[in-house]
């Protein structure tokens, strides 16, 4: 069993490692805002998510967990809305 | 295991300073407003994995912190720069 | 493993510090403090600091950067025409020579501490007992040093005081900054609708395990005044007026319930700020509930500003 | 060279650095964020000291960390007083300059909220 869950850690772990990594370069590779912007998204949703998912089996008890879990929605939620305003923003640089 | 978790912060870490480097350059404050949240996320990724690795319970307290006080500076940084453009437009839509 | 993950974060925090300084414009520069804040952060859970991380990520991240920001995007008219005044080179060597001195003489310290470094950590477990909190920090902070905290109260006090002191005679009494505006049915709004009931209970769960695990009421109040703030930005609340008594009220409640439990120590107990034993948790957490009120509206007036609406309006 | 150790040099860098800035940079908004450089790094070194009295079961020593916390919300505080200062030389300046022979509007911005 408790080989399992630390498979699935560092699976999981690994997994939004892979995510950041694709975030940067996309950051650092796309052409303009918009598509960094796009880049940006998926370290925040998938990255972060599956390493919360990862660290999942070693939270302090059900409450841990949950403290875990409600940091990924904060942050799913903030990224969201912070995401559209950027991209307004980026819009109007575009057309100024 | 936790030796893991540590590198994995650290590989992390280090994306999101490549991150950084491109985004706080600029050229627009839209890419330094990724910046911002580009560290909010990735910070609380290499706090939790810092934390669990080095058995510090209350970094997920602090990671909760983070979350909402990150969230609030990214919306104020964005309404400053809606507010700040040198020609004065306003960004109405928000 | 060795120390490859502070090295790497040390180049971080030092590269965004010193991008800080260097950058030309002022909006950039405070992006780049505010991620040297969280940055700071951790460096703070490395150092098995969680208490001071912890602040460090509500101030450093959170609430400086707001202020800043708000300072630079008001002042960003008159960028230009700042940015044209440069120092001179003389100038710059003094500077330079200056900061080397600075870091030379702290890195000399750093490297000659005292080992075994003095300590004072076992007489603090030795009288953790005495408050029952179990954490050391917050037991320091409500009880050990209590006039600190205290004073700490009155410091903040008094800048919303000077703070106020600022606005012309005419506006003295009115609403703090600019009425926001914003789309009542856009994405910010939506947020700032969200988040907030989420701030307040995360919030009072820092202040409440405090007593434990790394927390506190300056925490607590930090998140507070941010969803405070988010629900001004996007237009849903608007500041009140300087001169509204509960507003004064407010300000006032925690220090002056701290002050009294203070006095009281001095006639119940052996001295000012002293609790009896007995009921010293009760006493710290009659002191930090009423104190986390106080904190929030204070750095969240602190951060709106002195008056600029003239009062009736 | 432990982790202490290597912050400790990394706080006497901050400091530096700070205090490169404040004096260097003429535009007070940013000798103001020169200013909470200088701070953190002292903090920081604070912080270092905390870490290497670590004992009786705790991480560092609680004192200095309290202190911190304390020094903290004292630096935030001025800071705050700082840029509302500057915002009012603005408004009453029309200019956020603190050259002692700028051109200024004295009493043009009083008028205005």
């Amino acid at each position: 069993m408790r080989v399992a869950l630390d498979l699935w850690t560092i699976v999981a772990v690994s997994a939004g490692a892979f995510f950041f990594l694709a975030g940067t370069v996309g950051l650092l590779r796309f052409p303009d805002a918009l598509t960094r912007l796009h880049a940006l998204t998926k370290a925040d949703n998938l990255g972060l998510g599956l390493a919360v998912l990862g660290l999942l089996p070693r939270a302090a008890g059900l409450l841990g967990a949950l403290k875990l879990v409600s940091i990924w929605l904060l942050v799913l939620l903030a990224s969201a809305t912070v995401s559209q305003l950027i991209a307004r923003v980026a819009r109007r640089e575009d057309s100024a | 295991m936790n030796a893991f978790l540590v590198l994995a912060a650290s590989f992390i870490l280090a994306m999101v300073a490549l991150g950084l480097v491109r985004t706080l350059r600029g050229p627009g404050d839209a890419e330094r407003m990724m910046a911002a949240q580009l560290l909010g996320t990735g910070g609380i990724a290499v706090l939790l994995l810092q934390g669990a690795g080095s058995g510090m319970p209350a970094a997920v307290d602090i990671g909760l912190t983070l979350a909402l006080l990150a969230a609030f500076a990214s919306i104020a940084f964005v309404k400053g720069a809606a507010r700040s453009r040198r020609d004065g437009s306003q960004l109405t839509d928000l | 493993m060795g120390l490859g993950f502070e090295v790497g974060l040390i180049v971080l925090v030092l590269g965004v510090g010193a991008w800080t300084i260097a950058a030309r414009e002022t909006f950039a520069a405070v992006i780049g403090f505010a991620t040297y804040g969280l940055l700071l952060a951790l460096v703070w859970v490395r150092l098995s600091a969680p208490d001071v991380a912890l602040t460090e990520a509500a101030i450093g991240g959170g609430l400086t950067g707001t202020l800043l920001l708000g300072a630079a995007a008001r002042l960003r008219a008159t960028e230009p025409a700042d940015a044209a005044e440069r120092s001179g080179a003389a100038l710059h060597m003094v500077a330079g020579v200056l900061a080397a001195t600075v870091t030379g003489g702290l890195a000399a310290a750093v490297l000659f501490l005292p080992d075994p470094a003095p300590t004072l950590a076992p007489a603090v477990a030795a009288n953790a007992p005495a408050t029952t909190l179990g954490n050391p920090v917050t037991s320091v902070l409500m009880a050990f040093r209590a006039m600190d905290t205290l004073l700490e109260k009155v410091v903040l006090l008094l800048a919303t005081v000077g703070v106020w002191s600022l606005a012309p005679d005419r506006l003295w009494g009115g609403r703090p900054g600019p009425r926001h505006q914003a789309n009542p049915d856009g994405v910010f709004a939506f947020l700032a609708r969200l988040l907030p009931p989420v701030g307040i209970v995360v919030g009072i769960y820092i202040l409440w395990v405090s007593a434990d695990d790394p927390g506190g009421a300056f925490q607590s109040g930090t998140i507070l005044a941010a969803m405070w703030m988010l629900a001004m930005m996007a237009g849903l609340a608007d500041a009140p007026p300087v001169s509204r008594r509960s507003l004064r009220f407010a300000l006032i409640a925690g220090p002056l319930i701290f002050l009294l439990v203070g006095l009281g120590g001095l006639w119940l107990g052996d001295a000012f700020l002293s609790y009896p034993v007995a009921y010293a948790k009760a006493l710290i957490l009659a002191i930090e509930f009423p104190m986390i009120l106080t904190i929030a509206v204070t750095l969240g007036l602190l951060l709106a500003g002195p008056p600029e609406r003239e009062p009736g309006r | 060279m432990n982790t202490a150790t290597v912050f400790g040099l990394a706080a006497a860098v901050a400091a530096g650095l700070g205090t490169y800035g404040l004096i260097a940079n003429p535009q007070p908004l940013r000798k103001i964020i020169a200013f909470n450089l200088l701070g953190s790094g002292v903090f920081l070194f604070f912080g270092v000291v905390a870490r290497r009295s670590a004992g009786a079961g705790f991480g560092g020593d609680p004192v200095p960390q309290a202190l911190v916390i304390t020094g903290m919300v004292v630096a935030f505080s001025a800071t705050a007083l700082a840029v509302a200062l500057l915002l009012r030389l603005f408004q009453a300046s029309g200019s956020a300059t603190l050259r002692p022979n700028a051109p200024a509007s004295t009493d043009s911005g009083r008028s205005e909220a």
